[in-house]
């Protein structure tokens, strides 16, 4: 057990609990902007999985890379627009929306996967995005393995996490997504086009989900698999709760979680004498651990999962 | 040859079962103030929807500054310099005023907010209309009035030309409602062409140059006003009857001491006393009103006498048995009838039709339940009554509570509350919102309430109405009574003066 | 459709010239590069090779327990002479629909109750351990190895067992990490759990199939490490990194099946476990490949002693159960 | 009176939008059919065939409705009062390891004593997770949808362990799954030949409960939090506890699910015995516009989906995915129903609020 306490095993946890939390953390970043809006997606573990596909699809066919994460956000955008038609238009319960979305997500990525590569005897592959060492700040002892030995989508993730921000607080845009999730009859009143802030806001989270599913295809993979989100989807809807809406707690919920993935598979793998099983729950009551001593402070958007018509009263 | 700012034509609009607006037509002069009036649920706010954008109307056309227009959504009408400011507010409560004010507008900075800006324009704004307000505060922080100045200002931010006030001084207090309408008269001196709904006749006689009446979503007349016109005459028009009332020759109230409030403490999430040590007693049949700004501890001292909120300490008894500690269906079970001030929130489940709504403190009665099973017709039944007693306009007793005019709603809360065969009431505005026949038909009860032992606390922001009903008149300060005298030996001024902090000199005992 | 009714005194006679019929049904996906893909591609050679002789209907992804019983009783009603469930989660199925088709002749993939129309075929994975970690005990550097499972089910726990126990007796000074991803599906994190070992020093890491491996080999090409693959010879996904691996060919093991039902043998046979062993060809070693001139001979000479000395049976392991 | 033809036509008018969508999902289902070559119309004749074809048939989408029933009827108590409770395959989770453990360790007891504790440990154990929920959401306002969720990856691992550790079958060889059942505990079979057991009259007397739950006065202090904590608490309510008590029923009828399915079919436990119906039982729930009969059908409906899909999956030869593709289209089309209703109002003239505001509200 010495071993936890060495340089080398906190940078490789560090180091794993930064890849882990990514492809969660950029799901969870544009969530923010839905759930801001007031609507629960349920359906970004689809989402995801369409954006693994679409983004290994990309890239397999076109040889670049960055195609295949044009192709993952496109592919993210339009099917969170059956989110947003259900939601917004429809006015549906959005608990069965994200659920049906869900089931199609899985069905369908596997079944275009499977048409379009047939069965192989072994999974097709692409060079993922490489890890690029950052000048200078890479050679920094100890934080230089954590933090600047990452491929581009990772810094790019980071750099998202402020972009949020700043246009959730200081954009006309991310004030009328706020106005839209608190009380979406008085942006109305003022102006503002409910239907459409709330399109755009789960188009945005469609388009991140679906990067955050490329991340794991292209980005940490090389490859496309069946349910390779395996819940990171549910987990992304968990961390914007927990982080209460805000991007940089985010960061932080994200990371907890990662961490606590990276570290239960370390610990399994010096042999910790406790069943795996209690291990691999370990992220999962952690999660909860944390949520409750956070929890008394969440406000939810006032008009949380409540479709908004203005007819009704 | 005048000119018209609004000129609405046969305007008719149905919900699903009733029609709210039947071929209305409506016309405002440019730079008058034109007060537009009717009982509750007559289609007021329905006409006013729909001319800022909110509903579209099923037949009619409207002209705006002479040429036709079609109203699809609010941001239209906002383009044609409507603004409106609603029975409920439409701010949104965890933003501040600054932002409040820039929702929907386009920034001069492109993309990025421009709150130094608007800030700035803002200050302008209520400096030439009088209009204080810190632009920095939370919504949620700042006081009914202030919000209705937020409205305002908003409105004017945008460049209205035309504004629209949806019972503005439902909310406000005496001074509030005096200070609103200087800035009323000085926007219609700067040319601004003004709509006013309200409920106060009264109102309307001081300010208003033409008025529009609605019955039951038709137009019955409108008529300009001259120094001649009467209350009575509006209210011929309104109702087709008029209202008298007189509440006079009450006798005195002379019953033994029901609820003692001794000491009463309550401490707010940051540590600060919001009651701070409240001391009254009201008797068996007599109303203790309690004035006040709104904010000094009115809404707490309900919740705390009702058992909402534990009070930090301090005592309730009623009739020698002490209250506290127990949870709010104890405070039921021993006849504490609330009339809360939230009606939408906190009086009414909004989902649920009226015949439950009238139960919901009570479904586990044997009135209305037998073996834990709830008797479906005994609560259709009770419905029944109470719809024809209370006379709540409605499409039936299955109508949900959401789809009810504010007055209707209010109704039914008083329906439940007093039939309840209370021991006390707590009415925190029980008339807010009403109509002045339904107004009267409130307070007709509540002392009916009072002639039969019921000890009640009113807690109004209408004067009037406190000095009309009650025994005694308390007034809060700052999570303190400042003093409580008896009816008849007090003066609007005098209570006044004590809304604001100065100390009464003689306390009467009761 | 159609053929609905329990009819099973019918099949036996008019049997002589018609193509066996074979369903298999499997609780994973075809390319699952795993368990199911290798049965799979399995019964597709025989079928190929048995072309007119047997005829193959396949169904995949039944995972959820409950579906198993009305999909071997669809197959049995219509006629389907051996049905073959690949996973444990058959056994209790199998055993009951089996006893009301007595005609049909039943496969269940690893187990261990039977009929007389039924019987287990199962890899003896120990086998496959004990040849993979005798090359990760004399090919360690580090003497530090690792072996990354899926879920812990018996055959696999009986081969990391192997792979721990072969390692040892190689190499005594070697340290060994181990551990198991929870599912079949989240190669992702296997892949970092790969990573946390390679980063720990370990330089060998062993998986043991499923879905999840792909990201064991993954790992070890990223950190430029050595990766032992798993189900099929998996060098091409990471040449440089792939030294060797165990690959199975669940023909052999098929075709004595198939075999025995077209004989008669099936029903009268003593044994009813069929064994995919290094005996039987079941269980080989991939070629080393590109990195055939790192492994030094005495390595190889060992490999090729313990392959036969495992086919002979020769070699004693103790019984891996828990 | 209504006249017979003026019923009829009512009675279309009011079901028209759901046949007109599914249709609609089965024709965009076919088109993908078309897409992989499959013939569309033998794919959908075995899917109906596969669910209805013959009393086994139905015996077996009466097998699949059983734990769809019980435990949507579950999640439509949580639903309705605005507590989001996605953590039914948890719950059943729970439900399934308790019994399964006081039958295996009370096996002294009497078979008679022995089945009725083990449903009661079911419930309990469904209870418990999800009061673990309650409690967290009423203490510590911690929302429920994550911590359900998350409940659910734990239960997966608990199960995970149980069938590897304490509880697994000693002469079982290693393989992680329990002992059998004794065959007296087994629930009896209704119709010999088929597996249709004791279960499905379990949940139909649990929907006929449903329906006097809420006629009766706990119903309707559920239906009241549903409306907002502030108007439930003025009516006398008190908050926390109700949380906790309807995530203790709600949680409580999962587990019994999970009762049914393994003392009814499974006999035994190992992991993946709960694969899916959490989700499904939401869609069940709210599909039927959480009430009691509407979820009896709809869970028929979707037994009848997943029976007659596995069927086309084996006899057509359809992939696995596209048959989960299918309930997906098939999901999506029923709730967008409320289009046709909506456009139809506007026509007349009427603002209708639709099917979908029953269900959803404000959570907070
Ligand atoms: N969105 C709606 N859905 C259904 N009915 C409505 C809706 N809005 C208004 N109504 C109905 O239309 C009628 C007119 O309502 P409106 O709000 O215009 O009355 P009002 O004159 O403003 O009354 P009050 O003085 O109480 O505010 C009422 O019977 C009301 O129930
Ligand atoms: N039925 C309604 N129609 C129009 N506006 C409403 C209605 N109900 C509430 N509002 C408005 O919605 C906003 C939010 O009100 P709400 O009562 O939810 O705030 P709150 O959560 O109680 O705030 P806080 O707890 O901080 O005091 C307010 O501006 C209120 O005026
Ligand atoms: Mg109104
Ligand atoms: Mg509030």
């Amino acid at each position: 057990m010495t071993e936890v306490l060495t340089q080398g095993f906190l940078i490789s946890l560090l180091a794993g609990a930064i890849r882990t939390s990514v492809p969660i953390l950029l799901t969870a970043l544009g969530d923010i902007f839905t759930q801001r809006a007031g609507i629960l997606n349920l359906g970004l573990e689809g989402i995801m999985l369409m954006g693994a596909l679409g983004g290994f699809v990309g890239a397999y066919f076109t040889g670049s890379l960055w195609l295949g994460v044009l192709l993952a956000m496109l592919i993210g955008v339009l099917f969170s627009l059956i989110m947003a038609f259900l939601s917004v238009t429809v006015k549906a319960n959005q608990v069965i929306a994200g659920t049906a979305l869900t089931i199609l997500g899985t069905g369908l990525s596997a079944y275009l996967y499977r048409s379009i590569f047939g069965v192989q005897k072994l999974p097709p592959q692409i060079e993922a995005f490489p890890a690029i060492k950052i000048p200078l700040l890479g050679d920094l002892p100890f934080w230089g393995p954590v933090l600047f030995e990452h491929n581009i989508l990772v810094y790019l993730t980071l750099v998202l996490v402020f972009v949020t921000y700043f246009v959730m607080e200081k954009t006309t845009f991310g004030l009328s997504v706020r106005a839209v999730g608190e009380h979406p009859r008085a942006a109305d009143a003022k102006g503002i086009n409910v239907q459409l802030v709330r399109y755009i806001c789960v188009m945005i989270g469609g388009a991140l989900a679906g990067l955050g599913g490329a991340f794991l295809s292209i980005g940490f993979m090389n490859t496309f698999l069946d349910q390779m989100v395996a819940g990171r989807g549910f987990i992304a809807v968990a961390v914007v709760i927990f982080a209460r809406w805000n991007p940089y707690r985010a960061l932080g919920a994200a990371l907890l979680f990662g961490g606590a993935s990276a570290l239960q598979l370390r610990l399994q793998a010096m042999g910790v004498p406790v069943p795996h099983q209690f291990l691999l729950a370990m992220p999962y009551i952690l999660t909860i651990l944390v949520l409750l001593s956070v929890s008394k402070k969440a406000q939810f958007p006032a008009a949380y999962t409540v479709p908004y018509s203005r007819a009704e009263r | 040859m005048q000119s018209y700012a609004v000129e609405m034509q046969g305007i008719t609009k149905r919900f699903k079962g009733n029609v709210a607006n039947n071929q209305v037509d409506f016309r405002l002069i440019k730079g008058s103030i034109h007060g537009l009036l009717g009982e509750n649920g007559a289609g007021k706010t329905t006409l006013m929807n729909i001319l800022f954008g909110l509903y579209q109307p099923e037949e009619g056309q409207i002209k705006i500054n002479g040429s036709a227009v079609v109203l699809n959504n609010p941001t239209q009408a906002m383009n044609l310099g409507i603004g409106m400011v609603h029975q409920h507010f439409m701010l949104v409560r965890p933003m501040t005023v600054v932002e409040n004010m820039m929702l929907g507008l386009p920034s001069q900075r492109g993309p990025l907010l421009d709150k130094a800006k608007v800030e700035a324009s803002l200050r302008e704004l209520s400096g030439k209309y009088n209009l204080k307000v810190d632009p920095k505060a939370k919504i949620r922080q700042l006081s009914v009035g202030e919000q209705q100045r937020v409205e305002i200002l908003s409105v004017l931010y945008r460049g209205a030309e035309i504004l629209i006030l949806d019972e503005p001084t439902a909310v406000l207090t005496p001074q509030e409602s005096t200070e609103l309408f200087k800035i009323l008269k000085l926007m219609r001196d700067d040319g601004k062409s003004i709509i006013l709904i309200t409920h106060k006749l009264e109102e309307i006689l001081e300010i208003a140059d033409e008025v529009t009446v609605l019955r039951d979503g038709c137009r019955v007349g409108g008529e300009p006003i001259t120094p001649a016109t009467t209350k009575s005459d509006l209210t011929n028009l309104m109702v087709g009857r008029e209202i008298v009332c007189n509440f006079a020759e009450k006798p005195p109230c002379t019953g033994k001491t029901r609820l003692v409030v001794d000491q009463l403490m309550l401490k707010d999430e940051h540590k600060l006393p919001v009651l701070n040590g409240i001391n009254f007693s009201i008797r068996e049949g007599e109303i203790v009103g309690l004035a006040g700004v709104d904010g000094n501890g009115q809404k707490e001292l309900c919740e705390v006498l009702t058992g909402l909120k534990p009070s930090s300490s301090g005592k309730i008894l009623l009739d020698g048995q002490e209250l506290i500690g127990k949870k709010p269906s104890g405070f039921i079970k021993e006849g504490i009838a609330h009339i809360p001030e939230d009606r939408h929130k906190t009086g009414l489940a909004m989902g649920f039709d009226i015949a439950t709504n009238l139960i919901i403190k009570e479904y586990h009665s044997p009135r209305f339940s037998f073996r834990g099973l709830l008797n479906f017709k005994a609560i259709q039944d009770n419905a029944k009554r109470l719809l024809e007693e209370y006379k709540i306009k409605a499409s039936g007793q299955e109508a949900k509570a959401k789809d009810l005019s504010g007055g209707n709603q209010q109704k039914i809360i008083l329906a439940r509350e007093i039939t309840s065969s209370p021991r006390v009431i707590i009415a925190n505005q029980p008339t807010r919102g009403l109509d002045i026949g339904a107004t009267m038909y409130v307070r007709e009860k509540l002392m009916e309430q009072r002639a039969q032992g019921v000890s009640i606390l009113l807690i109004s922001a209408d004067l009037e109405e406190i000095l009309q009903i009650s025994d005694r008149i308390a007034v809060i300060y700052e999570g303190q009574i400042k003093g409580i005298m008896d009816n008849k030996n007090v003066s609007i001024e005098e209570i006044g003066m004590m809304m604001a902090g100065v100390e009464s000199g003689e306390k009467a005992a009761c | 459709g159609g053929g609905d009714k329990q009819e099973p005194a019918k099949q036996e006679g008019n049997q002589e010239k018609k193509p066996l019929k074979v369903a298999l049904i499997l609780p994973g996906k075809i390319d699952d590069v795993s368990f199911n893909q290798a049965m799979y591609e399995g019964v597709k050679e025989l079928e190929k090779e048995y072309a007119g002789k047997i005829e193959v209907t396949y169904t995949e992804q039944v995972y959820e327990v409950a579906n198993i019983e009305p999909a071997l009783r669809d197959f049995a009603s219509q006629g389907y002479d051996l049905i073959i469930g690949h996973g444990f989660q058959f056994m209790e199925p199998i055993i009951k629909v089996a006893g009301e088709f007595p005609n049909t002749k039943f496969a269940l993939g690893t187990g261990f109750k039977t009929l007389p129309n039924t019987c287990v075929y199962d890899v003896k994975l120990e086998e496959g351990g004990y040849l993979m970690g005798t090359l990760a005990g004399l090919t360690t550097k580090t003497n530090k190895l690792g072996v990354v499972g899926g879920a812990d089910v018996a055959e696999i726990y009986r081969g990391h067992e192997a792979y721990k126990h072969a390692a040892k007796l190689v190499n005594p000074n070697v340290q060994i990490q181990e551990l198991y991803t929870g599912d079949w599906r989240d190669a992702a994190k296997a892949k970092e759990g790969a990573i946390s070992m390679y980063d720990a020093g370990v330089d060998v890491v062993w998986h043991s199939g499923d879905g999840i491996g792909v990201g064991v080999v993954d790992a070890g090409k990223e950190k430029n490490k050595t990766v032992l693959g798993n189900v099929s010879d998996q060098n091409v996904l990471a040449p440089n990194n792939v030294l060797s691996g165990i690959a199975y060919n669940w023909t052999p093991v098929v075709k004595q099946i198939v075999d025995d039902v077209l004989n008669d043998n099936f029903t009268n046979r003593n044994d009813k476990f069929y064994w995919l062993t290094v005996a039987n060809g079941g269980i080989t070693v991939a070629p080393f490949h590109g990195l055939d001139n790192t492994v030094p001979a005495e390595v190889k000479a060992k490999m090729e002693e313990v392959k036969k000395g495992l086919a002979e049976g020769k070699i004693e392991m103790p019984k891996f159960e828990k | 009176m209504l006249s017979s033809t003026g019923f009829f036509k009512k009675t279309l008018v009011s079901i028209a939008p759901s046949i007109i969508t599914i249709s609609l999902a089965i024709l965009a289902s076919a088109l993908l059919l078309l897409l992989t070559g499959q013939d569309p119309v033998e794919a959908f004749q075995t899917l109906f065939w596969g669910a209805f074809g013959s009393t086994h048939r139905i015996a077996e989408t009466l097998v699949k409705a059983t734990p769809l029933m019980i435990m949507a009827l579950g999640t439509s108590i949580a639903f309705k009062s605005q507590l989001w409770n996605i953590g039914g395959d948890g719950q059943f989770t729970l439900g399934a390891i308790f019994a399964m453990t006081v039958a295996l360790n009370f096996s002294a007891l009497p078979n008679m004593l022995l089945l009725p504790l083990s449903f009661v440990a079911a419930f309990l154990g469904g209870a418990l997770w999800g009061g673990l929920a309650g409690v967290f959401r009423a203490k510590f306002n911690a929302n429920e949808v994550i911590t359900t969720l998350m409940l659910n990856y734990v239960a997966v691992h608990l199960l995970s362990w149980v069938v590897r550790g304490p509880l697994i079958d000693p002469k079982g060889h290693g393989f992680p799954q329990t002992p059998l059942l004794d065959e007296a505990l087994k629930l009896p079979i209704l119709l010999s030949g088929t597996r249709l057991h004791l279960g499905i009259i379990i949940g139909v007397l649990i929907i006929l409960a449903g329906y006097l739950f809420w006629r009766s006065t706990l119903g309707f202090r559920i239906r009241l939090m549903g409306e907002g904590h502030h108007v439930a608490r003025y009516s006398g309510i008190e908050i926390s506890p109700t949380i906790v008590l309807i995530m203790v029923i709600s949680a409580g009828l999962a587990g019994v699910a999970g009762w049914t399915e393994v003392f009814g079919i499974h006999y035994r436990l190992m992991d993946d015995i709960t694969a899916g119906y959490g989700s499904l039982a939401i869609v069940v729930a709210l599909l039927g516009n959480l009430n009691p009969l509407g979820i009896g059908i709809s869970s028929f409906f979707f037994a009848a989906l997943i029976v007659g899909g596995s069927t086309m999956q084996r006899m057509v030869g359809v992939p696995f995915s596209l048959v989960s593709v299918i309930q997906g289209l098939v999901i999506i089309f029923v709730i967008s129903r409320v289009i046709y209703t909506q456009w139809r109002d506007r026509r007349d003239g009427s603002i209708n609020p639709g099917v979908s505001n029953k269900s959803t509200g404000r959570s907070y």
